[in-house]
């Protein structure tokens, strides 16, 4: 038996490892203490240079344990530093990381092991700007990887130097842990910029699905975060959890969520354009979806900045922007259908008027 | 995790191939849907092509005449003889995906060795008596009595639903037999002979015109003793084992005609215009996403219930197929939906096929229990909320 | 007070004397043995000519008892020989008809009373084509109403020539009591076809609204079938319409259709385009899918012939392609938001980035 | 039916329109909504302007101070100054929509004269104190105790989503004065005069990140007995006039707003280039419908009420409020979505004043009411099902 979706037992591993080190060194009081900083949140509302001073940017100290535990340089050959795994394991560590809520251009870093120094052991933050639009931790970045459709692009910097050198302008973001910028479209010519002979379309397809990898463990995170206030929560005097209205949004959130978890599982393995695309739509589906309904079984209680809800909502309305739109998901997939060969000379008895057989009976 | 078939797996795909390219060419067309006799003439004629090529009962376990292959085997069986256009496997249905496995698992040797190698062979055809007009989706409620009278139970009531009753041999039957006991207990499972005198059929017309579901009523039938799997009262036990089994890969095969579907419908749009509608085609890509999904779920479910098997447990997939069941049945029924908008006015065409089919998709998100059911069952089976009743 | 939806005691009376009429004249075993006739159903199955020669069309004597009771001339003068009535009184009618699934182009024939002669009393049954694509009735019809974006014109016919006529072909409908054909478009200059002055785009309009009227009747009538089950279908040891899940289909029916009723009653007095738009819009998608939604409520007993959901979803489904389909419509009222001139130079604080004041708050 | 205004109440209309053309241009600008004491300043400042017109109160009987105006008028009135872009209500909100209309219905005279004057000058600002931590939808649940001690009841307990609390002069609260009484008797309303000892507000960050909401902290707060409305434990009903009131004409204003915000979004949407995009336009077409007929429904609804209160019923819209109130909730959180349609990724920015409408705007399926208990009440009041618990 090979087709297999259950995970390995170094998988398992690698998965709990990634769980008890985020435990330890992202617990959920770090986050709050973070998303409750005041300058996170109100940097913007000052002049630019107030805001790109005040984005603290990702904790330095958890990025550089997440190098040590090898999240960067997983997928680096043993040769040069990393542990030799492939897409499925990345998979299950940025699920992790998106469950946890844990902010940075994790998958630019991931990406740019191996093409900039110091990105594989966590030392050094790389983020990415995928054609013109908006970066996030820009300000805080050591590194961008500038990406078009055919080019990837290095442009190394000073700490704090991004802003300046893209010609980038921050606004306030509508998630307090991901400060963006809005970036013009990068001069084809760019002083420092270093041509790296990287496979753009790979490089863009891989971060398309790492970061649907984190939107599935946020929709994850979204249904323990739902089903365990739905357990404990009365009104009417019983939990609201017994009244089939909550128990059906809780059904519909775990439907959409295993869909999205198989898709991104099969495009890890596969690594097939159309599959990833997919992985994309359906996990940023489930991930702003299970943070709405999540918030309707928490009512009120949910609406408050002390719940996470609209952590996971915010951030999912990031990303699902990010490296590949639900538009564009949406009719690269269609595009695909058009290309199936198998079925191009395929008899139309569905759509004629003649004959009984029905092929779909 | 692992997508990769083995090289047995590969071997057993590619003979398949081999002789699904060979044999398909040579069958005649299925007879239409309004004659049952022919269609069941086809039917079994498949199945015993099937059984002499060695490919019946492929995941029956092999002291039941199957090959004992796994779900994983049973799942590429089902994904190429789809892909391959092959015909379905029609009025062989209860026999080979609900009574037969139930036989199977809980009859004797007798009893295995009287029904099991008929269904295989395509000699025999079965079909399914459980609903009834005040047990849909409540089995628990179901009033068809059977009350023993010597070696024979005597039964009298009414079931809903049965398709392919018309051209029967056997009925899988669920009868009341202890009208005291509560709820799911007091029920027992019967093969009860069609041609059984007292046995009436009347045919069932759905809102599709169709009539291939029947009204079967029975009027003081004698049904022998030796005729009823497992122990009296233990009936409901009994056909769990069958109403799991169709909540797991029953819809393979669907799944891949719906991806087929989809790309015929992206052809069809490019080719009357409508593929410039940009509203259509992101519905269509975004199906297109959804059912790779739904098949990538179907070999989830499968490989976990291969795993369960080998290590010890049922083999049966639970609560997941709720899952996979309450988005396969809406997204067929949006499949149908873009359909229509490929079509535009011609979509109100009653004679071509697919209106049929999208017909009978509204059945999708009610039989084999509902989707505010199947919304229950996954609230409370897998998510561990407390029961809503 | 003048804003007011309640009907007038006159309308009350016409509503009530709709109601009597169809209980009398097209009660449901009328309905439903038209229905299970078989012509009506396998006509096209044969060879085209058969099909034609099978369709009853509809019943005379309705038709004509309609016309007694003044359901085609309700608004020509009296002087004409109508009532004088206007579009909010014909809106009620049809409501009725379509809760009562009466078969026929009533919309036709109602806009044809004082262009053909015999529509206003029920004489003659008037149906009609909107350019090039599907008419219904065409065999059974007297005259068709010709109609282009800015043309009316009408084709009287000896019955059954209208398929001849107009290089029509037939096809099985959907709807068992709706015969359908194709139409080619229409030749410019056709032999029998009358210009008339009549306002097409009037016409237009007032077919999609008395469209739209018979939608609201059939989402209406599909929401008592629904309640009337809910209460007496017992699953599990109570009524359905005890359990959360069923309640709620059955609420959303209501709104949908509290909110179409509103959308068509007001159009029926502003005759705005755009309101029209918006009262087909919303009617069409309240009989679809309260039709599905009352199918659902009923569960497998409602996938029978002998249930009456499964013809207010084939009647909705063909009336939602008929005089201004789901994509017009939204389109229409899509550009209609670039017209209102008093948001022009309007200032755009919303969109800005600066500035405290919220104009939604 | 009728959709015309009356001569009067085209005068009315045109006389307010004059008035607002004359009036807006000198208002200052609305401090932000961080800046509370100025933002109270400026609206008791915008509703002194309305009382000095003769406005305030429109609809409020003429005995209570008010002008005795029918619900069209209302209607008219909030149509009016929304198409103008006059303020909001503000502060004053609770008073002269909630704890006014309670008190002009079911207070002495006494309480009417004193309380009623200031709310329709703007001189006193109320909060509501309903909601609990364990009490959202659930008002039967409510814990906050009041005992009667001599002339005075001693009020321990809590109060969440208390909005301008940090400005308001006075909370209508309910407080549970019989803790043996079944669910929603033994409730009472007092009028709580916020600088009373023991009273504690602490700010409640939404998470939209602003605090117009807190929550109140009674510890031991004595509150005279003359405070009370309505009789002890008859707090529930004087309430339903106030909970009822707030599914009324609530919602009017905001619709004609949400109108505006569509013609805007359509105009973005063709100066960026979204328009091009069909699914985005289409969906700005739907909405557009979607609100036409919102307006309609509230003015459906404000004419049944208007009608019910002129033959001798209570004037207050019942669970016909629930209709509009379910689709109106959706509608409006659809609206922000397709904002961000047009907006793309720049549809982070939350520096933009659109952002805390489309954060906020996530509770309005669940404030006054969740739209699943808004279902049970549609299902169970209007249409007859039987009640679900």
């Amino acid at each position: 038996m090979t087709v297999d979706f259950r995970l390995g037992d170094d998988q398992r591993a690698l998965q709990a490892g990634m769980r008890t080190l985020l435990a330890a060194r992202y617990p959920r009081e770090k986050l709050r203490a973070a998303v409750d900083a005041p300058p996170a949140l109100d940097g913007a509302q000052g002049a630019p240079e107030a805001h790109g001073a005040a984005d603290p940017g990702p904790d330095r100290k958890v990025w550089r344990a997440l190098g040590e535990a090898g999240f960067f340089a997983l997928r680096l050959a043993e040769k040069d530093g990393g542990s030799g795994l492939g897409l499925p394991e990345a998979v299950l560590l940025f699920e992790e990381a998106g469950r946890a809520l844990l902010p940075g251009p994790l998958a630019a870093t991931h990406l740019a092991a191996g093409l900039v120094p110091g990105a594989a052991d966590g030392t050094r933050i790389v983020t990415a700007l995928d054609g013109p639009g908006v970066a996030e931790h820009l300000t805080s970045s050591d590194a961008v990887l500038l990406l078009t459709s055919d080019t990837a692009r290095l442009l190394p910097m000073e700490a704090g130097a991004g802003p300046r050198a893209l010609r980038a302008r921050p606004f306030r973001s509508v998630d307090p842990l991901t400060p963006l910028h809005r970036v013009d479209p990068p001069p084809p010519v760019c002083p420092g910029v270093i041509d790296t002979s990287a496979d753009a379309a790979r490089l863009r397809r891989e971060a398309a699905l790492l970061t649907a990898a984190q939107q599935l463990g946020s929709a994850r995170g979204a249904i323990t975060l739902a089903v365990s206030h739905a357990r404990r929560r009365t009104q009417f005097g019983r939990p609201v959890g017994a009244f089939q209205a909550v128990q059906h949004l809780c059904a519909q959130m775990l439907v959409r969520t295993d869909l999205a978890r198989a898709s991104v599982y099969a495009a890890s393995l596969t690594e097939d354009p159309a599959e990833i695309a997919a992985a994309k739509l359906l996990a940023d589906s489930a991930a702003i979806r299970n943070a709405r309904d999540c918030l309707q079984v928490h009512s009120g209680l949910g609406f408050t900045w002390e719940a996470d809800i609209h952590l996971h909502l915010k951030r999912a309305w990031v990303r699902a922007f990010q490296w590949q739109s639900t538009e564009e998901s949406e009719e690269f997939l269609a595009n695909e259908l058009l290309m199936d060969a198998a079925e191009e000379n395929a008899p139309d008895v569905w759509w004629g008027t003649e004959g009984g057989e029905n092929v779909l009976a | 995790m692992d997508l990769s078939g083995t090289e047995e797996e590969e071997a057993f795909r590619h003979g398949l191939r081999a002789w699904l390219r060979e044999t398909l060419p040579k069958l005649p067309p299925r007879p239409p849907a309004t004659d049952w006799p022919a269609r069941r003439a086809f039917d079994c004629a498949w199945q015993r092509a099937l059984y002499d090529a060695g490919y019946a009962g492929l995941h029956w376990p092999s002291d039941a005449g199957g090959r004992g292959a796994g779900p994983t085997q049973h799942l590429i069986f089902l994904e190429e003889t789809e892909r391959a256009g092959a015909p379905y496997v029609g009025a062989n249905f209860v026999g080979l995906l609900h009574a037969g496995p139930t036989i199977a698992a809980e009859g004797t040797a007798a009893q295995r060795a009287r029904w099991l190698p008929p269904i295989l062979r395509g000699d025999e055809i079965w079909c399914q008596g459980f609903s009834e007009p005040e047990a849909g989706s409540d089995l628990a409620a179901l009033r068809t009595r059977a009350v023993l009278d010597g070696d024979s139970y005597v039964v009298t009531g009414s079931k809903l639903w049965t398709s392919h009753a018309e051209v029967a041999d056997w009925c899988e039957l669920l009868v009341r037999t202890d009208p005291s006991a509560p709820k799911h207990r007091g029920i027992t499972w019967l093969a009860l002979p069609m041609d059984a005198p007292g046995v009436t059929v009347r045919p069932l017309r759905t809102l599709a015109g169709s009539d291939e579901f029947a009204e079967v009523f029975l009027d003081g039938v004698r049904v022998p003793v030796g005729n009823r799997v497992g122990a009296e009262n233990d009936g409901w036990r009994v056909t769990m084992v069958t109403l799991a089994f169709e909540r797991g890969t029953a819809f393979a095969g669907e799944v891949v005609a719906c991806r087929r579907t989809l790309t015929r419908l992206a052809r069809a749009a490019r080719a009357n215009g409508r593929w410039d509608d940009a509203v259509l085609r992101r519905r269509l890509g975004r199906l297109n996403a959804e059912f790779t999904a739904l098949w990538r779920l179907t070999q989830w479910n499968v490989s976990e219930a291969d795993h369960a098997a080998r290590t010890g447990g049922s083999g049966v997939p639970g609560a997941t197929g709720s899952v996979f069941k309450l988005r396969y049945s809406e997204a067929r029924q949006e499949l149908y939906e873009a359909a229509a908008g490929v079509l535009g006015p011609e979509s109100l065409d009653a004679g071509r096929a697919w209106t049929a089919d999208r017909l009978s998709s509204l059945s999708y998100t009610i039989a084999a229990g509902t989707s505010q059911i199947q919304r229950n069952v996954v609230a409370e089976r897998i998510l561990g909320l407390p029961r809503a009743w």
